[in-house]
């Protein structure tokens, strides 16, 4: 779960991180207060939850109020890939000396926490990972022990000369850390991190990531959700078990388990179909999951096929069938259905269908041919 | 030979009088798995068909000399259930239990490591050898005695692959679902190297997915360690960035983690990655000379 | 440093450790009016620092307010093993089914943090170790880790068999050891922890002791010292930078060092001598610590002789040398002194308080046996 | 030979710009022991009479190879430092720094135990091999190189200890001070199989104090293990009940870990226990045959 750098900063306000002020608006009317108030040289930032606004036109410095209004009237409304603006901060524009990246990850190699540092701040650290991967710190953090101050230090070190830097960067460093843990994240990243003008170090902007897995233990973070429209629909899907995610393609897919359904979905793609979503309806499928998922692939307009790819295994395909019957029955299926059932209980699950009229398909590589074929009939 | 499990495995099941605890392990005693004991606190002195309950895992273990077990409860609970095992005396632990939070496998991997202990999951649907045992919740009907060594992030590809085996002829020696998060136990690397020196493996299936690097890492191990046959599938090539694809491992970040990378990493040391599963078992015979 | 019963019971209830409702009093018109409030049966509890009150009668139950008045009356005021009782706890008396200890602690051979249970509650643990260890329970807790569920489920398991029993002693446990922990505890006991009437598990009595080197880092564990007039004493004494403990005896001791203050305490003792107290002035002594260790014999009424034993090493002879010729033309010093200096510096240290006309000793034995020769002639 | 530090040590000081850190770092150094840096944050670059200082430990042992580290930070940040030490590669750290919180230590001993690092201290006056080698706050001149191996929980009575053998010929292969804390690092029962170990140790003195039932074990080890000659003082045969005598570790607890037990502990394994300190160099005189 993403959150925007608004939330990051309260993140880090919450945990004593220095971070300039700022006030979160959502219309021109409130920057112009906002900045009236500053009454002095502030940033207007675009908030989405997507990288390179920046580069987009979404972060604008202004020196008057006058600016800060034009500015949020250009950023208001732009879209940054994909992502309208709907709000934007107003930031104490503080006088920047040096910037830096720090940020804290799980590292999937070592099964450990990685501290990163760079003195490349303020551009995407995966630019810095890719051109200059030396330019990148990593550290790895004994999460029995957590954050020492020898380790802080350490990596502070690295950084700044200054003992008073140092030090700030120390604590800094300390309770990023906390934030991390206590959190649940899996990515919170200071960047840029700088020295400003009055030898402060402090945090300009924050990116966190927290782990869905463990959100049942972090309702604070939990409710810092914003989901878009798609996720809105991810997470009705995930409340009746299913696992959604919508594409562009046109060929509905419902499949058991994840591997399988991006390897149906790669599949499909091989033979020169495209997807329209991801759709995993999981392990013990009930009947009624396979209702459910029929009505989801049924509400997006652009499925033009379905196809279902089950291996049963602890999945009996006979449940599935008789879900997929109840689903034909309650509802105007006008689109064409390929189906593939193999494994447990697959016969008697063809058998349940058999009225149905469906395209029988002997493999998946077939299945995926005949969806495509059906698509293009519709098309 | 085989790996990790066989006919010496005494098996407790931890979560055994859960739903899909006492399902399981009805269907691994059937199968014929050694299963000496499952844990349940507050249900000890109670049994499953014959099968002892106890309320800890210290208990089954100095009562019932389980050296494996294998994990069915929530979430939440996994970690500190993974530790009880390895703090008894339990050897290898297969966690089957789906959406455990990343920093308690980071806890519990620093745990275990202290202890000695070995890791397969979460969220993984066990391993299996087949005629010998079968931990976790694999349908065994698909699996055959046979020379292959199989080891896959996803569950359910996992099946469809091993019927293609199956019904190509080509029998495992033991397949073993690493699981789908990010943090996980035994990875590629242990496993390769082990089907390495496991005389009953002839070839090796490595079914890989987006996310992390680890099969580039595989990759290399293999170009240095591995002298048998390996023979990839990665799932995923169609994933969007930024999107977790089911498991929580399954995500591309910043254009990182992608199947191409992958594809590229095995085909650049030499190992033939499937872009069909029903191509896999084709260059699997062809590799071990079975035309 | 110690805490009393009234406090440990505060400390359980700030970590949601269920313990009966109670009132701490200083006089029996206090008392009268917690019984009143509690309207059933109470218990009237002695609070001082010392084992055993309720052997000496400091613990008594009352079924009626006359009775909670006539136990008030008797126990405040009481000396239990030298402390006079000044106030009391009236607390509500709970049916207990059954009694428990359980207690944490660090053991210093495997220098790690140790859970104790038994079975065996509401007798003093040093009692059942004597008198039948195996009734004790010993579990080592990994701080890297905490206390797990699993560890607290294993031990809850040893003591109940009822699991709504074993549930509440795991939240129980995981909140003790967080007690201990995060107050840098060196020992905390529930003795007795119950089963009450209600099946409810609760903590009856609590006794803590906390690690002074850490009270630097607890201040509110630091606020809740209650010291006596001994420990008073050693407080301000210890503002000087002076160990300090006070004796029986006669023969007051000034020692750099606190293994040399109790070896020369034992040869003092071993020829016959009563050494009136422990003192250490420490390692690099200022004149200055002299001065103020001499004003602290020396308002101690006991001390008929003063024995100062020094062996120089970073503490340099003549540095006490000067301190002791500061305090001598300071103070009024009409009590013998006897001195030893070697190591460091003795010989300048001798010669600076050649004038004072004390008496020249050549080992540790021969200074005692002087001192107590002294002593007897004063007496 | 002799044990722990010799002319091999390469010492790197934790603290050498504070008072104490400074003045015993020249005191080390005149006594011929290898002092190859010293730790200060935020004074790297500068230098001690020669002796370069960094900000980090890191630093320290990549520029200059120390091996051994001694420690003179306030108490408050001694467990840091310590660690700072293992992580950076040290072998051998001697913490002088007395108040370290004893859960500091209990999370240090964890910490070292997993580096495979040991520790003297904290709340020791540090060891010394005499001739080659002297670490922490030690007077040099009462020392004498020799053959009695000496181990304390004390300081100054260990000066006292040390005059005595010295004044009657018996010098000294290694002296160490273990500290008086609680939970400290090397303990009599390491001491004494190095000791027992080393070929230039002939005799072993043992000091110890009231508190806890460190000296009880050593008498039971001393029994099974040693073979040497062992002669032990315990001090605080007049220490009351529940008072801590300076030492953290100086506390006589329920009626537990009083001199006249730990006196009884050795006597009874036939490990002489010398009443005064002057009669401790003539036992030992008795049992290495030298009268």
């Amino acid at each position: 779960m993403k959150i925007h750098e608004y939330q990051a900063r309260q993140l880090f306000r919450q945990y004593a991180i220095p971070v300039p002020d700022d006030v979160l608006c959502y219309t021109a009317g409130e920057v112009e207060k906002a900045a009236r108030d500053f009454n002095r040289m502030v940033v207007v930032k675009a908030q989405v939850l997507v990288g390179g606004r920046g580069k987009a036109g979404g972060v604008k410095l202004a020196k008057t109020v006058d600016e800060a209004v034009i500015a949020a009237n250009k950023i208001l409304g732009m879209d940054i890939k994909g992502f309208k603006v709907e709000k934007v901060l107003v930031a104490d524009a503080v006088e920047i000396n040096k910037e830096f990246y720090v940020g804290l990850t799980i590292d999937r190699n070592t099964k450990s926490v990685l501290f990163m540092a760079s003195t490349e701040g303020g551009v995407e650290i995966e630019e810095v990972a890719k051109e200059n991967p030396a330019a990148i710190l990593k550290i790895p953090i004994d999460t029995d022990l957590g954050m020492t101050d020898f380790q802080a230090r350490k990596i502070a070190f690295k950084l700044f000369s200054d003992i008073n830097l140092v030090k700030q960067a120390v604590e800094i460093f300390k309770k990023l850390y906390k934030l991390f843990i206590e959190n649940d994240a899996s990515l919170v990243e200071i960047n840029p991190l700088v020295i400003t003008d009055k030898n402060r170090v402090m945090a300009i902007d924050g990116k966190m990531t927290f782990d869905d897995n463990a959100l049942f233990r972090q309702i604070d973070i939990e409710a810092l959700n914003e989901p878009d429209e798609d996720e809105k629909k991810e997470i009705a899907a995930k409340d009746k078990g299913l696992t959604y995610i919508r594409l562009d393609g046109n060929i509905g897919c419902m499949v058991n388990g994840a591997g399988l359904a991006m390897a149906t979905m790669d599949v499909i793609k091989y033979f020169g179909g495209n997807p329209a979503n991801f759709l995993d309806i999981g392990g013990s499928s009930s009947p009624q999951k396979v209702v459910d998922a029929m009505n989801l692939l049924m509400s997006d307009k652009h499925v033009k096929v379905i196809m279902i790819n089950i291996f049963g295994g602890i999945t009996r395909c006979d449940d599935v069938a008789r879900g997929l019957v109840t689903a034909l029955d309650q509802m105007k299926v006008t689109i064409p259905i390929v189906i593939r059932l193999s494994g447990t209980n697959a016969e008697e699950g063809l058998r349940i269908i058999s009225d149905y009229n469906l395209p029988t398909v002997n493999s998946l590589s077939e299945a995926a041919q005949e969806a495509i074929r059906l698509c293009n009939l519709v098309n | 030979m085989s790996i990790l499990v066989n006919k010496d495995t005494k098996l407790v099941v931890q979560g055994i009088t859960g739903r899909d605890g006492s399902f399981h392990t009805l269907k691994m005693k059937a199968y014929g798995t050694n299963v000496v004991s499952g844990v349940s606190p507050g249900k000890g002195g109670q049994n499953l068909e014959g099968i002892p309950i106890f309320n800890t895992v210290e208990e089954a273990v100095n009562l019932t000399h389980a050296n494996t077990s294998v994990i069915f409860v929530p979430a939440p609970l996994a970690a500190d259930a993974i530790m009880e095992a390895a703090e008894a005396g339990i050897k290898l632990v297969i966690c089957i239990s789906e959406g455990v939070p990343t920093l308690d496998m980071v806890k519990v991997t620093s745990y275990l490591n202290k202890k000695g202990v070995k890791l397969i999951g979460a969220n993984c649907p066990g391993l299996i050898t087949p005629d010998e045992a079968m931990i976790g919740i694999l349908p065994v009907n698909i699996f055959k005695k046979g020379n292959v060594g199989l080891m896959s992030r996803s569950g359910t590809l996992t099946y469809l692959m091993v019927s293609l085996l199956t019904s190509n002829g080509l029998g495992q020696s033991t397949c073993v679902g690493i699981g789908g998060d990010p943090v996980a136990g035994l990875y590629y690397q242990e496993l390769l190297q082990m089907f390495e020196d496991d005389p009953e493996t002839e070839a090796i299936v490595l079914i890989g997915e987006i996310g992390g690097d680890a099969e580039e890492r595989a990759a290399e191990y293999i170009k240095n360690h591995i002298t048998k046959p390996v023979v990839a599938f990665i799932a995923g090539q169609t994933a969007p960035q930024g999107k977790r694809m089911g498991h929580a491992g399954a995500i591309i970040t910043s254009g990182s983690g992608t199947a191409e990378e992958k594809i590229a990493a095995f085909e650049a040391v030499g190992v033939p990655v499937a872009r069909l599963p029903v191509d896999l078992p084709v260059i699997l015979k062809k590799l071990m000379k079975l035309d």
